[in-house]
């Protein structure tokens, strides 16, 4: 905790609103149904850093990731969640998205019946647009060879370029991306790398989850891990890489 | 052969009215996915938004007249209608016209039908299963329909077309054929033009705006569309309201050919279901080709020809050609794939 | 005596088994509050309406036997399993006596087999088939309203004073008993005027939209259309046809022409308009003179503030005939009941003299042929009479339609 | 090329299959032998799964055979392919989802039981002890067995994998094929299902397996091949392979993790 | 083979117990007469052997009225040729309607979800056409098939003297009309669910239910889907002719309105309302909605005056009059309500609302000492 106090205060210097970070969770406790799965989790983030959310399977991970973005299961039942001083907690997922918070869900959730531009476009309907076409398949020349095919008959690695590349065609501010690694191959594990960099570049925030630790702390500024809910660990991801019995017990690394 | 002509003719306007029954139920089942067993009360309350016209247009100051009985002895009532009293010529006509007119009226009415409807109930079983989509609706069905019996009892209520439109165009004689050889009743020509008009706005709206596709992605995936800004429910519920309308116009502009009663809509519940599956779920085009098949073939099914041959084909035409299309289609004609396939 | 349901108190119960949900609500609706008149009647209440016309009667309006009369309701869906369910609680729960009511030929023929099995008389409603009362009449069923055959024969003389006797005729006939029996009857009065039969088509129940149908008539050679269609389906067929400018075709130089051979003056007025100058045959009609009709008509427009259909008559007046047979007969054991009312000739209930017949239970009676009203006075006033045919015209052999009554021995339920 | 190596479980023959003009699979022949781990690496795209789809009978090749054993695949039902003894874990976990864990995991034992129909309406399901409590050692080995009353649709999806796993390894197949048995597991867990995949080795299970996770690959294969855009482009030994430029061009990208 | 898991012998026993007691806790609810508890039990029949096709495979079936009246044609048909003993009547109809529903089904289930719905649907509604109309001489049309006099039955023929007016259906010499008809079709119910709890616990029910969560994996699972579905089609079919044969049994008369798709949606909802895929719930359905009808529908004005007469004057004609618009000839309006609010605040029916007000109860009641969830699979 302290470290990250320092680092806070390195940043006031910089800034006006030191007390106000970029994003804040506070608090949050969800449920699905009467199950109680997010048990208190808090965090903060910087803008533009990228935030590794760790854990073993059904730790709680997911959950935290669709609660943040107002998806109603896992329902929120209390805590605060802000975007710089816009209170997340209160919207709904269609207003969280307007506000800039884009979930990559860890199954992809490619539109079945439309094809991959329908996708895309679709992304732009609401307003708040981000990337145009062009940029995105620029970026993902596999996603322009494929544009007319029906998403979901995608290769697994290309639904998952197709996933980032919608929430990249809107406006982003904050990306929630869950396991964005998951079922690629390693070449295009270090294409999304290349991406994510950008879009670090861009002054996007991100939180990714991803059982891949090295791969996601390789990226990170700063790591949470959660178990059972409840956050077990805050800090850089140095100081956890450093943390033999950290890395043991959770991260089997 | 001129026979073959008039059922040809007539299949084609019969076609044109199934599909038009059809499309709100497309709307509603092919697009939401919700299996709206109130399609036809919706389709009823729209014939009756005429009546209630008519009914308002022609409203009379009744006054009594105590010295004479009525020969079933109560008092004898002198009537005068009150629109022609006030608007004259202009309320004749008024009256005349009351049902293409009443339109009006069932435009707003049925758009807040619609939109109460979805906003008040059918909003919550988006997530539920068929099932209990059916139940609901079905409940519903017979609600609305019982208070329209309750309001305007069992007995049909006859609707006249405008007296210009009442009588039969003669067909042939446009086509170059002697008088009277063929000719087809002009309201019938005129729903006909409707369905045609109707069915080419709604295509429009869905074709050449991106409502059709959102609407489309947030039935198969509410979720993901609400993760991307879209306010997915908003748009449901003006689709509801958009089917609602759809199916109000295709009651009222109904009235003139079968006088609306309260049990109007459950029968054609089954036939809107009919041509909305064979022609394929989630597709416009689909459910109306499958109102033309249909209709065309269920006239052709009547002729006395075939029935010598064929005895009883009249009667289940319509669900021979369902089974026999979904046999050799699996998705009816047109039907996208994975809607509605579990 | 045991016998079902033998009243030990000090009220009889009826059972009134109509539609009132479904297409016929509205005439089974209509036909409830004429039983609902006739047991104020009966038991002394109101105006006492045709008991006071009744000849011979030996009603006294102090209910049956000493008896109040009570009653029960059900609702038959017009379907014939619900009228059985219906009629069968009436019996087996509330102990009704006595069951009627119908408006269709099917329920009517299922709950009349249904009250032979049970031991309970039945008191059809509205029912024109003419198996009601032959191919499948029963011991315990009586009909007061008119049939197929009778409308045939009482049709056919106006029909060749206004159309003359060198018609072309089309039938178009609901696809099912009650259809056929009626085409057969008004095919075989027609065609003995000298008409000629162009075309016999089966439309099915309860489509709607006739178009299909009427399309071919067009073409046909065919100068005079004859809907055997009932209910919703002539509400729906009959301003169809007009629709189709029928009725202003001139063929084989004749004004083209249609024919409802049974009428119902709720369904005339769901047709509208359609109906004016239509011909057809009814059982009554509130605007007849007599006595009869006049009582009936007063004491009902008093309670309910329109005019009685013949729906109404018919429930009215079967209650009425069977407490009096109850009284005559100084009993209700059914075999003696049933005794009573075989062969019971009376006057007064509004159709003229009439003859409740033994070998069959089939009213006979003077028959109306009436008019769609050209200019009516208000939304009652939609069909004229004119013209009455006699009850020796239509009174047939009962040997035509076969049958058989079956035994009188009570059922004990 | 009729084979006449008995130890030849599984045998991929010049199998090709398009959609439209996209060529998934060309020219793809490949031969499992008796007992052996098999991994097919490769891009995304490549086609490994289509591949998969073509064995268990989901896609008709649009030429070549496979052959299993001495049975002709192509064109068999999927139940039949299964029932000869073919399971196969989905890349996107296919379970019962609301049917309770432990039912889950006994089905499959039935099929592989009863065969394809059996109409044992007579049967209780809770007095198969056998099927059950095999059912439960397996759930206690991949770790579900506390919650094997729960309903399946609510696992985390690392679980729903490892139940689709036991899913699998209860009817005791000849040939188990596995697309990516491991994504999205954590790395505790995948390293017990390398343990598990193991075990089931020393058993003399067939297996073939489809992974992106290279440590998982170079544990459990004995041969591993490469496919890049519908065709194989190398084959060999773990070292091999490692080795290999093309491999380290087309798929693993230079820098290994 | 017959045995069974002690909690379902448990409810089976209480089941049997309430259906055999219909008699004493129906009268105070005026329905305690032989018609109407035939048909409760009926109905009953015909909703759990839905349930087994509708509830276990998720396969909805809208044309199951049509297996109904075949049994009831078949079960009438035996009456008038062979003899008014019921055992041959119920066989030959379970067996008949088992026919059509293998040949129907065979067809029909070439296809899924709303698809097939339609092909039940419209091979239900040709049959009902067909049966109305060209099909008279077999079915006898709109008056329904009844017996007469003059029919051959040549098994009673030739071994009991023919008796006075028209013979009725009998077990062991008593009539099927009343009372006893009750307990004939409350023990066929008893047995009709006893099959259903066998089948609900049985590896052949694991695999329906497997079929309905998730079929890609039941075909790569080695289970032939196909025939599963068509089995459950068609024991739900015979289940369909059961209650056919006894609506004969009960009353000698076949209508073709029991064909009719009303008919079969009627099934549909009986099942929803209880509860689709419980074992109880489709019975529940059914005795509420046939309760609405029978009863509900014979209340009238003077009835509720009567009832409402405790109440002082002005309220009471008030009270009558909102409620006349319920009962009676809007007994439909009712109904409908029931269904409104059972979908809206009952999901999943009658029994899950049952459920979960039991599990509160015994949440309030003792917490579980580990927290842990009862989780129970929706039996
Ligand atoms: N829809 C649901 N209903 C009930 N419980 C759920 C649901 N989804 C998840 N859970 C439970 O919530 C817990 C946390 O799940 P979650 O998916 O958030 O975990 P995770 O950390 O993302 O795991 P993984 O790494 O496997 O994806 C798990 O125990 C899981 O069983
Ligand atoms: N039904 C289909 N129609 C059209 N194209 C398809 C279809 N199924 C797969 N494809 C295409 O075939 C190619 C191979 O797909 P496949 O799923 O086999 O890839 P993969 O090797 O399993 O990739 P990954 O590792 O990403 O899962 C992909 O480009 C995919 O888009
Ligand atoms: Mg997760
Ligand atoms: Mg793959």
């Amino acid at each position: 905790m302290s470290v990250i106090a320092m680092q806070e205060d390195i940043v006031a210097a910089g800034t006006v609103q030191a007390e106000t970070p970029f994003f804040a969770v506070r608090d949050i406790h969800a449920y699905y149904g009467e199950s109680y799965i997010v048990q208190g989790v808090t965090m903060d983030i910087r803008q533009g850093e990228i935030l590794a959310l760790l854990g073993r399977n059904g730790a709680g991970k997911t959950s935290t990731l669709r609660a943040i973005a107002r998806t109603g299961n896992p329902a929120l039942k209390s805590g605060e969640i802000w975007l710089r001083d816009k209170p997340v907690h209160t919207m709904r997922d269609f207003e969280a998205a307007r506000a800039g918070i884009q979930l990559v869900p860890e199954d992809r959730r490619i539109i079945q019946g439309l094809s991959v531009e329908e996708n895309l476009v679709l992304a732009q309907v609401a307003p708040g647009r981000g990337w145009d076409l062009d940029r995105i398949y620029s970026h993902f020349p596999r996603l322009a060879e494929r544009r007319n095919q029906e998403g979901v008959t995608l290769s697994g690695g290309e639904q998952q370029m197709l996933a980032v590349a919608r929430a990249l065609a809107r406006d982003l501010k904050l990306l929630l991306l869950d396991e964005p690694y998951e079922g690629l191959a390693p070449v295009i594990v270090q294409e999304i790398e290349r991406i994510l960099y950008d879009i670090k570049e861009l002054g996007i925030t991100t939180i990714i989850v991803e059982q891949n630790a090295v791969a996601a702390l390789r990226l990170s500024d700063r790591a949470v891990i959660l178990d059972t809910g409840q956050v077990v660990f805050t800090g850089t991801a140095k100081e956890l890489l450093d943390n033999p019995q950290l890395r043991n017990e959770y991260l089997a690394i | 052969m001129n026979v073959i002509f008039a059922q040809l003719l007539n299949g084609l306007d019969k076609g044109g009215a199934y599909a038009l029954i059809a499309l709100g139920l497309t709307l509603v089942f092919g697009t939401l996915g919700v299996v709206n067993f109130a399609h036809g009360a919706l389709f009823m309350l729209g014939a009756f938004c005429a009546v209630t016209f008519r009914y308002l247009i022609t409203l009379e100051t009744v006054t009594v007249d105590p010295e004479k009985l009525s020969p079933w002895g109560a008092p004898l009532e002198i009537r005068t209608p009150l629109a022609q009293n006030w608007l004259g010529d202009f309320g004749a006509v008024l009256i005349d016209y009351s049902v293409p007119i009443s339109i009006l009226l069932a435009i707003p009415v049925m758009l807040v039908i619609g939109v109460v409807m979805e906003r008040g109930l059918i909003k919550h079983f988006y997530r539920r299963t068929h099932a209990e989509q059916i139940l609901v609706t079905f409940g519903l069905a017979i609600v609305l329909q019982e208070i329209v019996r309750s309001v305007f009892g069992a007995n049909p209520i006859p609707q006249p077309a405008p007296q210009d439109l009442r009588g039969a165009a003669d067909f042939g004689v446009w086509l170059g054929m002697a008088p009277n050889v063929l000719t087809y009743p002009l309201w019938r020509l005129v729903y006909f033009l409707f369905s045609i008009g109707i069915i080419g706005a709604v295509f429009a709206f869905l074709h050449f705006t991106t409502f059709g596709m959102v609407v489309r992605a947030g039935m198969v995936d509410r979720e993901t569309v609400g993760l991307i800004g879209i306010d997915i429910g908003r748009r449901f519920t003006i689709m509801f309201g958009i089917a609602a309308v759809v199916a109000g116009l295709a009651g009222v502009m109904y009235t003139p050919l079968l006088p609306p009663n309260y049990h109007l809509g459950m029968d054609f519940l089954v036939l809107s279901f009919v041509v909305v599956v064979v022609g394929g779920m989630g597709s416009l085009p689909g459910a109306v080709a499958a109102g033309f098949l249909l209709g065309i073939l269920q006239s052709f099914a009547s002729m006395t020809g075939v029935k010598a041959i064929i005895p009883g084909i009249d009667q289940i035409i319509i669900y021979l050609v369902a089974v026999v299309i979904l046999l050799v289609r699996p998705r009816g004609l047109m039907g996208r794939r994975g809607v509605m396939e579990s | 005596q045991d016998f079902c349901n033998n009243p030990t108190g000090d009220t009889v119960t009826f059972g009134f088994n109509v539609p009132q949900t479904g297409s016929y609500a509205e005439e089974g609706l209509d036909q409830l509050k004429g039983y609902q008149l006739a047991v104020k009647h009966l038991n002394g209440e109101g105006d006492g309406g045709m008991i006071n016309t009744l000849k011979p009667s030996a009603l006294k309006g102090n209910g049956i036997l000493g008896k109040k009369v009570a009653f029960v309701t059900g609702d038959t869906q017009t379907k014939t399993d619900a009228a059985r369910d219906s009629a069968r609680r009436m019996i087996e729960r509330d102990n009704a006596i006595m069951v009627t009511g119908s408006v269709s030929s099917g329920e009517a023929i299922a709950v009349q087999s249904l009250c032979q099995e049970m031991g309970v008389i039945y008191m059809s409603g509205l029912t024109h088939s003419n198996d009601t009362t032959g191919k499948d009449k029963r011991r315990y069923g009586f009909r007061h309203y008119f049939n197929a055959y009778q409308s045939g024969v009482a049709i056919a003389p106006f029909l060749a004073q206004e159309y003359g006797r060198d018609r072309r005729a089309y039938h178009l006939t609901a696809d099912y008993t009650w259809g056929w029996t009626q085409e057969e009857s008004i095919k075989a009065a027609t065609e003995q005027l000298g008409w000629e039969t162009v075309a016999t088509v089966r439309t099915p129940l309860g489509i709607g939209d006739f178009s299909q149908y009427i399309t071919p008539v067009q073409n046909s050679g065919a100068d005079v259309l004859i809907l055997n269609h009932y209910g919703h389906d002539m509400v729906n067929s009959l301003p169809q046809a007009v629709q189709f400018g029928l009725r202003d075709r001139q063929v084989n130089g004749k004004d083209f022409q249609i024919v409802v051979p049974m009428f119902s003056e709720l369904m005339a007025v769901g047709a509208g308009d359609a109906v004016k100058g239509i011909i057809g045959t009814s059982n009554w009609h509130w605007n007849l003179p007599d006595d009869g009709s006049k009582a009936f008509t007063k004491s009902y427009g008093e309670e309910y503030g329109a005019p009685p259909s013949q729906s109404s008559h018919t429930g009215y007046v079967q209650a009425l005939l069977y407490a009096d047979a109850c009284e005559r007969a100084g009993t209700f054991y059914p075999p003696e009941v049933i005794k009573a009312l075989e062969g019971f000739e009376f006057d007064g209930l509004g159709n003229g003299p009439t003859l409740y017949r033994d070998t069959d239970h089939q009213c006979f009676k003077e028959v109306l042929v009436v008019r769609g009203n050209m200019s009516p006075t208000s939304k009652f006033d939609v069909l004229d009479i004119i013209g009455h045919t006699s009850r020796d015209e239509v009174t047939y052999d009962p040997a035509m339609f076969g049958g058989d009554l079956g035994p009188y021995d009570p059922n004990n339920c | 090329m009729k084979s006449n190596n008995a130890n030849v479980v599984l045998q991929v023959a010049d199998v090709h299959k398009n959609f439209g003009g996209l060529k998934a699979l060309s020219d793809v022949n490949l031969k499992v032998e008796e007992g052996r781990t098999h991994a097919i690496i490769g891009p995304n795209g490549a086609g490994k799964s289509t591949l998969l789809n073509v064995v268990i009978g989901r896609l008709p090749p649009s030429s070549g055979a496979v052959i299993f054993g001495n049975t002709v695949l192509t064109g068999l039902a999927p139940y039949k392919i299964n029932q000869l003894g073919i399971s196969r874990v989905f890349q996107t976990p296919e379970i019962f989802a609301d049917l309770p864990i432990l039912h889950n995991v006994m089905a499959p034992a039935f099929a592989r039981r009863d065969g394809g129909f059996r109409v044992n309406m007579f049967g209780r399901t809770d007095r198969e002890s056998e099927i059950r409590e095999e059912a439960e050692s397996l759930l206690e080995d991949v770790g579900l067995y506390a919650q094997r009353h729960g309903h399946a649709g609510s696992l985390s999806r690392g679980d729903k994998r490892r139940l689709e796993l036991a899913m699998c390894l209860i009817q005791h197949p000849r040939l188990l094929l596995l697309d990516e048995p491991t994504a999205g597991m954590s790395r505790h867990d995948t390293n017990t299902t390398i343990d598990l995949l193991k075990k089931i080795k020393l058993r003399g299970m067939t297996k073939v397996i489809i992974e992106h996770d290279m440590h998982v690959v170079f544990s459990l294969a004995d041969e591993i091949s490469v496919l890049a855009q519908g065709r194989i482009i190398a084959h060999g030994q773990p070292d091999e392979i490692r080795d290999d430029p093309r491999v380290q061009e087309a798929y693993l990208g230079g820098t290994q993790p | 083979m017959f045995s069974l898991a002690k909690k379902d012998l448990l409810s089976l026993g209480v089941f049997a117990l309430i259906v055999l007691a219909m008699p004493f806790w129906l009268s105070p609810l005026g329905a305690a007469y032989p018609a109407l508890m035939q048909k409760l039990a009926i109905f009953a029949i015909f909703a759990v052997g839905f349930n087994i096709l509708f509830g276990l495979t998720g396969y909805l079936s809208f044309g199951h009225a049509a297996f109904l009246g075949i049994g009831s044609y078949t079960a009438v048909w035996s009456f008038k040729l062979l003899t008014m003993n019921v055992v041959p009547a119920v066989v030959f109809a379970v067996v008949m309607s088992g026919v059509f529903a293998l040949a129907i089904g065979y067809l029909s289930l070439r296809r899924s979800g709303i698809y097939f719905s339609i092909l039940t649907l419209a091979f239900a509604q040709m049959s009902y056409s067909l049966a109305y109309s060209v099909l008279t001489p077999i079915t006898n049309g709109e008056t329904g098939l009844l017996l007469v006099q003059g029919d051959p039955r040549v098994l009673d023929a030739l071994f009991a003297e023919p008796r006075q007016g028209l013979p009725v259906p009998t077990l062991l010499g008593l009539d099927m009309s009343g009372y006893a008809g009750f307990y004939f079709c409350a023990a066929m119910l008893v047995i009709a669910f006893y099959l259903s709890q066998k089948i609900f616990a049985s590896p052949f029910g694991l695999a329906l239910r497997g079929i309905k969560s998730n079929q890609t994996r039941m075909n790569y699972t080695g289970f032939n889907t196909r025939p599963y579905t068509l089995a459950a089609f068609v024991i739900s079919g015979m289940y369909a002719g059961l209650a056919g044969g006894l609506l004969a049994v009960t009353d000698p008369l076949a209508g073709a309105e029991r064909m009719q798709w009303t008919a079969s949606g009627e099934v549909v909802l009986m099942t929803i309302l209880g509860g689709v895929g419980t074992l109880v719930g489709p019975v529940v359905g059914a005795w509420l909605i046939k309760y609405l009808e029978n009863i509900f529908s014979a209340f009238n004005e003077s009835i509720l005056q009567r009832f409402f007469s405790f109440l002082p004057d002005g309220l009471d004609t008030f009270v009558v009059t909102v409620t006349s618009k319920f009962v009676g000839d809007g007994w439909h309006l009712t109904l409908g309500l029931m269904f409104v609010l059972v979908v809206a605040f009952l999901p999943g029916g009658i029994m899950e609302g049952i459920h979960r007000i039991v599990r509160s109860f015994q949440r309030r009641g003792d917490r579980e000492p580990d927290g842990s969830l009862k989780a129970q699979p929706a039996e």
